[in-house]
């Protein structure tokens, strides 16, 4: 693109690293954050279950086992894992449509959720949703959302209706760096502070909406749209699963005391393209490289071992465990029923009977 | 029973459905200190408080998507507009999140919730204020789009819009919330998706509903005059709709004029009389009409406004044609 | 004259009306530095640089409004939705702004613009991103709502609406970005408004739009081996709608099927049906019948939206049934 | 209403004072702002047209002169007068539906603005638009708009326009304090500043949005809503004319040099009801009271005074014109005919041969 292109250009060009930079991970070990052995353990499980569900599915996917868009969480896991260990079971969780992660770690079985994939019926969500729409209700997580934004308000009213049945819950609502474009932003924080009610908003912020980069979409630090509301802030590390657990429980507590709402940017990155049909060429091998260097499980995996948790062997066990659980969850993907015919005029209304429009 | 008020029928269903059940709560912009831009909801919030009574910013995108999330999440909210013209701003949260969810869910998530106000238009009150969009939300599936013509059906319409489980599109107006009726004071439930004969007659069957249902009653007496009976049949709800009466109507009328606030385009006039050729085809004795508004938006000048507004005349007319008398 | 894809054809056009006319611009998600997410837009923002090919925050209220505010200032902005779905959440500047703002000054403002992109489904994308949206822009007066099925017809289409004075709602689809034709390199417009034979036909009229005319050739050329033959006619532009075109085939073929992608309520088939049987109903042999999506969001399911989108079985079904031979 | 009620309330209650105290005005004379004698009682004659305009049109309302909604400007005068004093007349401005002032302070005459209240073909808006969408183009007045927050978007349209021409202009977008609440405002400002778009966005903080203060509908002080975008921004007295046209000089001056966008929160009153049916009980007589103490017109009527710039006989004269004058108008609405039938189907699309679905 030549040069007079770029200075006379109305969107900035450039400058991937504004709003990317890494704060520093916390310094507390895994004692200090309460956590046991064999929970940091099954945290490692939980960050390697993303991983390699999704890996497997972007196999699947270009096998053309299934259609739709995909969209991979992967170098993402510390939020979504730190996240749901952080909160209570009956804590409230939505999140956007890259949200294979968020709902394997609130403990969607793999394979309700490889199922959903493939569109079956045994699919988290009965095959209707797919992998934008991940549902499981009963652990309270309410839901991967399609419309950029259009889940902001829906974590505020969830939340609402908890403070109106006075119970203390928090709720999480996720969403990405290219979401804070959306007016629905505005008018939730908005609402959210003026109405105290307890949510907590996260940005994840993995440096790029599709293509383009944070300073090219938002004007100014995206953290810095708490400010006209007087909501509470903070910027986080995400590639550091502790840091993520420290905030996470600590602002959680604070909510289920003041009932007021947070804004919490979390800085990630996104290894691979927006969806499958993304060639990246928009970032450099460099800034690919760097971030790979800070890869959540990785990292994990190096504090595990250095401070004698566990040894090479036990991890390689419990990879193995959760290869073999994937390669389960593919087979019952595959093996399972489409959702028979009749589904098509099921669960639109509540009533089964709804007299449908010929 | 006395004689009521439409704004005193809608404020009796929805608080004996709040003292009924307490997961019902109402919010929207001034219905709680103000009273209610139209003093729909006078006296409720001294009643029930402000945390079910809320007054909220204008923001209708956010307290509609506010809404929705609460009702995904066991309340049964019943979101108000100050008019329906305004809820365009927060509409991807009614025809994707509240109408979409139970579907992409697989029906793991109930969304019963209202959002209710005043819709079309209500004089001389400019092109972006004026448009009747029962067509538009009954085109989404996933919703049930209600509009009630008087007192009576409001009170027992928004009492079941109130208690279904699927988010309900509830439709009024200004202009018809000063309008008195004999509302009785013991309880009644006006099932949803069933229609009703405002006027019997065997020559000619008007559909009409919201405050179409008026106009058409006024040109159905100028018509008797001539010696013409019109039938008059108001769907009151407009999703699921009640073909059938309409259906049963034409075949013993064999003529059929819609009346519809609505842009031509698409319209509620356009569906039922695609429905009717369709279902009823060998009973027309002559093409169906429709009486509508212009496919222009609405202008402020009154003379311009009169004549864009569907007028008694209008519908006359379109029966003298029908019924082959001009 | 050589074979060109779908989005050639749209892009040849659009820079050839930004090398004609300095006013005219582009902006849209993804549209300059990722060259278009389905790279309509490919190579435009090295000939035109980043003051005409403008990349936006996922802002549509905003940037929908945005190329309001400059068409209303004497540019000719050309604001591209990734698909139409995601214009809902921007509805507002477009039905309300766009379309309303020159009757409200009384004639005072010009907005020449184009809103474009896909719409409808393309495939497994689920309930929210799946929605065929004309029936919406056709309900609201101010707005010319075009939906092009082939890349002749897209070239020559956009050209002119480029051109036009009018806000101008121009659909596409994912699914027929590929899709080649002979486009001429030389220019031609297409003049909005008008519709086209696609095919001749003696024995039934089918009236197809965008993608849905490709679903139409395919039941025709079944049918053909049953010995009927079906004329397509295809509208191109749904609003103003070229129902003379229709009502002429349907004058020599008495039968009249519409197939669309819209959900049935209002959709476009309830409208074209509606004026044909009030404007041909002495020509009508058989009711009309319409083949839509059924009334229910997208599901993801393989079998459930192949069940759920309309099919050329579906259309040779309705043909038999109109045609009485079933 | 009940203390319990107020309590376990969302919507917080009274406060009004918050968000409404008005800032100092400016020290500055006419002479220290380059305004001449005449062009400062040209300034008194332009506000109290606006004011006996309403009042009169008010008076013609309640007669049943003419219908729809009527929303009266009288208070806020200082702002539409000094605003369009500090800027060019080819500088553009659009406004909400509370427009009648800066209307007639841009230009729009009398006789036409009243035509328009009565819906005649001689209005401003030939009577298509009525009270809310006073319109005149040539004078770059681009409306008033009836949804509250939707202009906002066509503020930066219109600056970007400018800006893509290489013209030197500014855009004033002004909107209530009830429209900060709308998800344009998110929208248009992060386009605004990422863009760099000529555009001066002006909250008229009137302290009330219908029946709710602004502490009931907004969190946080309103200027802050520029903070995340880091928007230039400023809160100023709007009922002192000089403040207003001091910082709208400055203001405009600044952005034809750098072409970067600002937000400028300006604190005034509304002394009549949102419109002619609401009975005001959202506020008290004291409250009311201290507001018509600071009245803009009577405030420069004083300084007019005591600087011996004209004497109160002079005034009066120019009173007793501007009185004439809309009697005139009067005359001239009332005399003039409505729109042609025809009307009905013109200037819905460019072309006057539309074919209308029928
Ligand atoms: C309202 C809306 N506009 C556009 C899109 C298309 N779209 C889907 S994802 C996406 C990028 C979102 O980026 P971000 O919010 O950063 O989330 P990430 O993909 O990085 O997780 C876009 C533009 C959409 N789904 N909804
Ligand atoms: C989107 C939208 N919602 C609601 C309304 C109804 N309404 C008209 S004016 C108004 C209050 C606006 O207050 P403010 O912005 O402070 O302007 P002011 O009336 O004080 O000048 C409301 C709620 C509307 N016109 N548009
Ligand atoms: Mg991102
Ligand atoms: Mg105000």
């Amino acid at each position: 693109m030549g040069k007079k292109t770029e200075a006379a250009g109305f969107t900035p060009t450039g400058a991937v690293y504004k709003s990317t930079k890494l704060p520093k991970p916390t310094k507390k070990t895994h004692k200090s954050l309460g956590i046991k052995k064999d929970e940091l353990l099954g945290l490692f499980e939980c960050m390697y279950r993303q991983r390699r569900f999704e890996e497997r599915a972007a196999q699947m996917y270009q096998k053309g086992k299934f259609g739709g868009f995909l969209h991979l969480y992967i170098g993402q896991e510390a939020l979504s894992s730190g996240l749901n260990h952080a909160l209570n079971a009956d804590d409230d969780i939505i999140t956007a449509y890259r949200d294979h992660g968020m709902g394997l770690a609130r403990g969607i079985p793999t394979k309700a959720g490889m199922a959903e994939l493939f569109g079956k019926k045994t699919g988290c969500s009965n095959g209707k949703g797919g992998s934008m729409h991940f549902f499981d209700v009963e652990k309270h997580f309410w839901g991967g959302h399609a419309i950029v934004g259009a889940h902001l308000p829906l974590g505020a009213g969830i939340a609402m209706a908890n403070k109106l049945r006075d119970e203390k819950k928090v709720t999480v609502c996720l969403f990405g760096d290219g979401a804070v474009d959306q007016g629905s932003l505005n008018e939730s924080f908005n609402i959210a502070q003026l109405w105290k009610l307890p949510v907590v908003y996260v940005i994840e912020n993995n440096g790029y909406s599709m293509g383009t980069s944070v300073a090219r979409h938002s004007a100014g630090e995206l953290v810095d749209r708490a400010l006209p509301y007087g909501m509470k802030h903070d910027i986080i590390n995400g590639m550091d699963l502790f840091t993520v657990i420290e905030k996470f429980q600590q602002v959680a507590e604070e909510v289920r005391n003041d009932s007021l709402p947070h804004l919490i940017e979390v800085r990630t990155y996104r290894y691979r393209g927006h969806s499958m049909s993304d060639p990246g060429n928009y970032r450099s091998k460099e800034e690919m490289q760097e971030f790979k260097t800070f890869d959540p499980i990785e990292r994990l995996k190096t504090y595990i071992l250095e401070n004698n948790i566990a040894d090479e062997k036990k991890l390689e066990g419990i990879s193995e465990e959760i290869d073999k659980e994937i390669l389960e969850a593919i087979k019952f993907a595959e093996e399972s029923d489409f959702p028979d015919d009749e589904e098509l005029y099921k669960h639109i209304y509540a009533d089964d009977d709804f007299p449908y429009l010929k | 029973m006395a004689e009521k008020q439409f704004r005193e029928a809608l404020r009796e269903a929805m608080t004996e459905e709040m003292r009924r059940d307490e997961r019902v709560f109402i919010m929207g912009e001034e219905v709680a200190e103000y009273d209610g831009a139209y003093k729909v909801t006078q006296g409720m919030l001294a009643e029930f408080g402000g945390r079910r009574v809320i007054d909220t910013p204008i923001s209708e995108l956010g307290f509609a998507g506010v809404g929705v999330g609460a009702a995904m999440n066991g309340m049964r909210p019943i979101v108000e507009f100050m008019t329906f013209n305004f809820a365009v701003v927060g509409i991807d949260q009614i025809i994707n999140n509240a109408a979409k969810i139970r579907s992409m869910s697989g029906g793991q998530v109930n969304i019963p919730m209202v959002f209710r106000g005043p819709n079309a238009s209500a004089g001389q009150l400019g092109a972006t204020h004026s448009v009747a969009f029962e067509s538009l939300y009954a085109h989404f599936p996933g919703l049930i789009t209600i509009f009630a013509a008087d007192p009576y059906d409001a009170k027992g319409l928004l009492k079941s819009a109130i208690r279904d489980d699927n988010p309900v599109i509830f439709l009024e107006s200004e202009q018809t919330y000063g309008m008195k009726q004999e509302v009785p004071d013991e309880e009644y439930l006006i099932p949803i998706g069933k229609g009703v004969i405002k006027r019997d007659g065997s020559d000619v069957t008007l559909v009409a509903h919201g405050k179409m249902v008026h106009v058409a009653q006024m040109a159905a007496k100028e018509l008797e005059k001539d010696g013409i009976e019109a039938e008059i049949i108001d769907p009151r709800t407009i999703k699921p709709f009640d073909i059938d009466l309409v259906i049963e109507s034409v075949k013993k009328t064999n003529r059929l004029v819609i009346v519809d606030e609505s842009h031509p385009f698409g319209g509620v006039a356009a569906e039922v009389g695609f429905q009717i050729q369709r279902d009823a085809f060998d009973y027309l004795d002559a093409p169906i009409l429709r009486v509508t508004v212009p496919d222009v938006p609405a202008p402020f000048a009154r003379n311009l406004f009169d004549l864009w507004f569907p007028s008694p005349k209008n519908v006359i007319d379109a029966v003298n044609t029908v019924t082959y008398r001009k």
